[in-house]
C-alpha cells in the first residue's frame, strides 16, 4: 500500500519535475561515457573486416539506432497503455516526449543503412526486409506524432496518440513478418546486417556499448522534453508559478 | 591498434564518406536535438517568468 | 436515483468545476445553471458517462456508471446540443431508427409521439428541409416515446416556440409524475412542478435567488 | 444482437439515400486503375504483371477515400453520441458500422474488379484469384480503417491524417492480398496467402471493433 502511494506521488508532475531534473545529468553523463567507450572499441579495438574493410564500422552506429528506434516505440506504447489504463497524466507526457527521439532514431537507422548499403551492395536503397520495416516504423512514428499534433484538445490528443501507438505496436510484428515474407517471395536482396555468430567479441562489445549510450541518451532527452511538456501544460498551476518566480 | 597515422584513421580505408557520413550525421542530429530542447526550455522559462511577473 | 459525489472535470488542463455533489431522487428534477462556457455541457456529459471525470463518481441506483454501463444506458435518455437525427431521413424514420437500437417502437407509438410535439406524422419530408425548431421537435419526440427513467437534456427549449415549450413541459411533468428523474440546462426559467432544485456551476448571478 | 442488426440496417438505409457517395468511390477506383496503363504504356505483358498490385492499390485508396463517411456525419449531427449511449456494447455497434461500410464501399469494388482486370489482360483464373483476395482482404481494410477513422474524428486535416496513420497498418494486407495472384500463377499455390489473410481477418474481427470503440469514446469526450 505504501509503495503504491509512493508511486503515485512520483507520478504527479509536481514531484516528478525536480526528480527528473536531478536525473538528467546522470543519464547524459552515462551516455557520454558509454559513447566514448563504444567509439573507442569500435574504431580502435575492433579489427578491420576481411571482406568489407573499414566500412563495416558503420555497424557500430547503425545497429544501435535501429534497436533503439524499435525499443522506443514499444516503450512509448507501454507508457500510452499505462496512461489509458490508470489515467495518469505523467505517462502521457512520457509517451509524447519519446516520439520525436524515436522517430529521429528511425531516420538515422535509414540514413546509416543507406550509407552502408552504397559501398556494400552498390545501391543506396535496397528493398530489404529490415530496411523496409524500418521505413514503415518511421511512418508509424510520424503517424502518432501527426495525430497528437492535429488534435487541439491535449487530453484527447494524448489518449488518441496512445491508442494509435498500441495499435501500431500490435501490428509491428505482423508488418515485419509480412515484409520478410514478401522479400523472400520476390527473391530480393536479402542481406544480413548483423553478422554471423562468429562475430568478433570486440564488435559485439562495441555495439552493446553504443546501444547503452543511445539508451541513456534517449532517457536523458525524453526526460528533458517531458519537463518542458510539464511546464507548458501546468503553466497555470501554483508550482510552476513559484518555479518561474524563483528562476529569476 | 588499427591505424598507423591520423590520416589513415580519417581515410577509413577509402570509405571515409560512408563511415563519417553515418557517424557525423548521427552526431549532428544529437547535437541539434539537444540544442532545440535547450532553446525550448529557455524560451518557456522566459515566457513563464514574464507571465508570473505580469500578473503576480 | 442519480448520485453525484465530489465530481471534478477537466477540459484539457483546465479545471471546469470541482467538488460537485448532489443527489437526484426519483420524481425530482434539477436545473443546471451557469454562464455560457461555465461547463454545463461538460457536467451533463460526465453524468451520461461520455466524459470520464478527473475525479469523483457518478452512480445510478447505487452502482457506479462504469460498472454497469448497459443497464444505465437502458434507463437513460440523453439529448445533447446536436439533435442526433439524420438529415437524409424523414422524421418518422429517424424516430424509428433511434428507437430500434433499444426496443423497436411501433408505428402507432411514433405517430402518437409526433402528435405530442405538433409534428405531422404523415410527412415524408427529409429532416434536412425542416426549420431548426422543427428539427428540435423531432429530436424531442423521443421524450414521448421512451419509457426511460432518467432524462438528461441539454438546452431542450432552444429554438422552440411557446407552444412547443408548453408541450415539452407537459411531457416533463408526466415523466416526473411517473417517478422519472430529469436533469436539464436552460437559460430560461423552467415552469415545472414537483421537487425541483437548481445547481449552479460557478457563482450564481445576482438577479437570481 | 438486436442493436447490431438495427445499426446495420440504419447505415445501409443511409447509404441507399446517398448513392452518389458509393458512385464516387467506384469512379475513383476506375480512374486510378485506368491511369496506370496511360502512365506505363499499353504493353500487355507488363500490364499483366502489374495488374494485381495496381488493382489492389487502387482498391486500397478508394476504400481509404470512403473512410471519413463511416463516422464523420454521425459525429457532426450527434447520432454517434446517441449510439455510444445505446444499451449495447459500443464495439458491437462499431462492428455493425464496419460491416455496413464494407457492404457499401468495398463490395462494389470487388464486383467491379473483374471488369478492370480485363483491361489489364488477366486470364479467367487470375481474375478469380484477384476477386477472392479482394473479397477476403477488403473487410480487413474496413476493419483497420475504422480505427483510423475513429481516431481522426473531427480533426482538422482528417483526410490526409487518416491516410498517414493507416498506410503502415495496411502494409500486411497489401502484401498478402496482392501476392495471391502471383503465388497462384507461379504454381506455388495461393493457399498460404489466403490463409494468412483469413487469420488476420479473424484476429481483427475481434480486435478492431474494440479499438474502434475506445477511439470513439476518446473522440466523444
Amino acid at each position: 500500500m505504501f509503495s503504491l502511494f509512493n508511486w503515485f506521488r512520483y507520478a504527479s508532475p509536481q514531484t516528478f519535475y525536480p526528480l527528473a531534473g536531478r536525473m538528467i545529468p546522470w543519464f547524459a553523463g552515462a551516455a557520454a561515457v558509454f559513447a566514448a567507450a563504444g567509439l573507442y572499441v569500435g574504431f580502435f579495438v575492433a579489427p578491420t573486416d576481411a571482406q568489407q574493410s573499414e566500412v563495416y564500422r558503420v555497424i557500430f552506429i547503425h545497429v544501435p539506432v535501429s534497436w533503439m528506434s524499435m525499443f522506443i516505440y514499444l516503450v512509448m506504447a507501454a507508457w500510452g497503455a499505462i496512461g489509458l489504463a490508470f489515467n495518469t497524466r505523467l505517462s502521457f507526457m512520457m509517451a509524447r516526449s519519446l516520439a520525436p527521439t524515436g522517430a529521429l532514431f528511425a531516420f538515422l537507422s535509414l540514413w546509416t543503412g543507406a550509407l552502408w548499403g552504397r559501398p556494400t551492395w552498390g545501391t543506396w536503397w535496397v528493398w530489404d526486409a529490415r530496411l523496409t520495416s524500418e521505413l514503415i516504423l518511421l511512418f508509424l512514428y510520424l503517424g502518432v506524432m501527426a495525430l497528437q499534433a492535429a488534435i487541439d484538445d491535449q487530453r484527447r490528443g494524448d489518449r488518441a496518440g496512445a491508442l494509435l501507438a498500441i495499435i501500431g505496436a500490435i501490428n509491428v510484428p505482423i508488418i515485419y513478418f509480412s515484409v520478410v515474407w514478401w522479400n523472400t517471395l520476390h527473391q530480393g536482396a536479402s542481406v544480413s546486417l548483423t553478422r554471423a555468430p562468429s562475430m568478433a567479441r570486440a564488435m559485439l562489445a562495441g555495439m552493446l556499448l553504443m546501444s547503452l549510450a543511445c539508451w541513456m541518451y534517449s532517457i536523458a532527452v525524453s526526460l528533458a522534453r517531458a519537463r518542458c511538456i510539464m511546464l507548458e501544460r501546468e503553466r497555470h498551476t501554483a508550482w510552476v508559478g513559484e518555479l518561474a518566480g524563483s528562476a529569476s | 591498434m588499427n591505424w598507423g597515422s591520423p590520416a589513415e584513421f580519417f581515410a577509413m580505408g577509402g570509405y571515409a564518406f560512408y563511415v563519417w557520413g553515418s557517424f557525423g550525421v548521427c552526431m549532428i542530429a544529437v547535437v541539434i536535438e539537444t540544442i532545440l530542447l535547450f532553446r525550448r526550455r529557455t524560451n518557456l522559462l522566459l515566457q513563464l517568468k514574464s507571465e508570473s511577473s505580469g500578473n503576480p | 436515483m442519480l448520485e453525484v459525489s465530489a465530481l471534478c472535470c477537466m477540459r484539457g488542463e483546465r479545471e471546469i468545476f470541482r467538488d460537485m455533489s448532489f443527489v437526484l431522487a426519483d420524481g425530482a428534477w434539477i436545473h443546471i445553471r451557469g454562464e455560457n462556457g461555465a461547463g454545463k455541457t461538460t457536467l451533463l456529459k460526465a453524468l451520461t458517462g461520455l466524459l470520464r471525470p478527473a475525479s469523483g463518481s457518478v452512480a445510478w441506483n447505487g452502482i457506479p456508471l462504469h460498472e454497469s454501463r448497459d443497464d444505465f444506458h437502458r434507463d437513460l435518455l440523453y439529448l445533447g446540443h446536436a439533435n442526433g437525427i439524420k438529415d437524409d431521413l424523414d422524421a418518422a424514420e429517424n424516430l424509428m431508427l433511434a428507437g430500434s437500437i433499444v426496443d423497436a417502437p411501433t408505428a402507432a407509438e411514433i405517430t402518437l409521439a409526433m402528435r405530442e410535439l405538433g409534428l405531422n406524422p404523415s410527412s415524408r419530408t427529409p429532416v434536412r428541409s425542416l426549420s431548426q425548431g422543427q428539427k428540435r421537435r423531432v429530436a424531442l419526440s423521443r421524450l414521448a416515446l421512451g419509457r426511460t427513467k432518467l432524462w438528461i437534456l441539454d438546452e431542450p427549449f432552444a429554438a422552440l416556440d411557446t407552444a412547443a415549450v408548453a408541450s415539452v413541459c407537459r411531457l416533463m411533468d408526466r415523466h416526473l409524475d411517473r417517478g422519472g428523474a430529469l436533469v436539464l440546462t436552460s437559460h430560461q426559467e423552467v415552469p415545472l412542478g414537483g421537487r425541483g432544485t437548481e445547481v449552479w456551476i460557478g457563482t450564481p448571478q445576482e438577479n437570481n435567488p | 444482437m438486436n442493436a447490431f442488426v438495427a445499426v446495420l440496417r440504419r447505415d445501409l438505409l443511409l447509404a441507399m439515400r446517398r448513392k452518389s457517395d458509393v458512385a464516387m468511390t467506384l469512379f475513383f477506383f476506375i480512374m486510378v486503375a485506368s491511369l496506370f496503363p496511360l502512365a506505363i504504356g499499353p504493353e500487355t505483358a507488363l500490364l499483366r504483371t502489374i495488374a494485381p498490385g495496381v488493382l489492389w492499390v487502387a482498391a486500397l485508396l478508394a476504400s481509404l477515400l470512403s473512410l471519413p463517411r463511416m463516422f464523420e456525419t454521425d459525429f457532426a449531427d450527434g447520432t454517434l453520441e446517441q449510439l455510444a449511449l445505446a444499451p449495447a456494447p459500443l464495439a458491437l455497434i462499431a462492428l455493425a458500422k464496419i460491416l455496413a461500410h464494407w457492404l457499401g464501399a468495398c463490395v462494389p469494388l470487388v464486383v467491379l474488379a473483374p471488369v478492370l482486370a480485363l483491361q489489364f489482360g488477366l486470364d479467367a483464373r487470375a481474375i478469380a484469384m484477384l476477386c477472392l483476395s479482394l473479397a477476403l482482404g477488403t473487410p480487413l481494410l474496413s476493419l483497420l480503417g475504422a480505427m483510423g477513422a475513429a481516431l481522426t474524428l473531427g480533426v482538422r486535416g482528417g483526410g490526409v491524417l487518416v491516410a498517414l496513420i493507416l498506410m503502415p497498418l495496411y502494409v500486411p494486407v497489401l502484401i498478402f492480398g496482392a501476392g495471391v495472384v502471383d503465388a497462384d500463377a507461379t504454381g506455388m499455390g495461393a493457399a498460404a496467402n489466403l490463409s494468412l489473410l483469413g487469420a488476420m481477418l479473424a484476429a481483427s474481427l475481434f480486435l478492431a471493433p474494440l479499438g474502434t470503440a475506445s477511439a470513439l469514446r476518446i473522440a466523444l469526450e
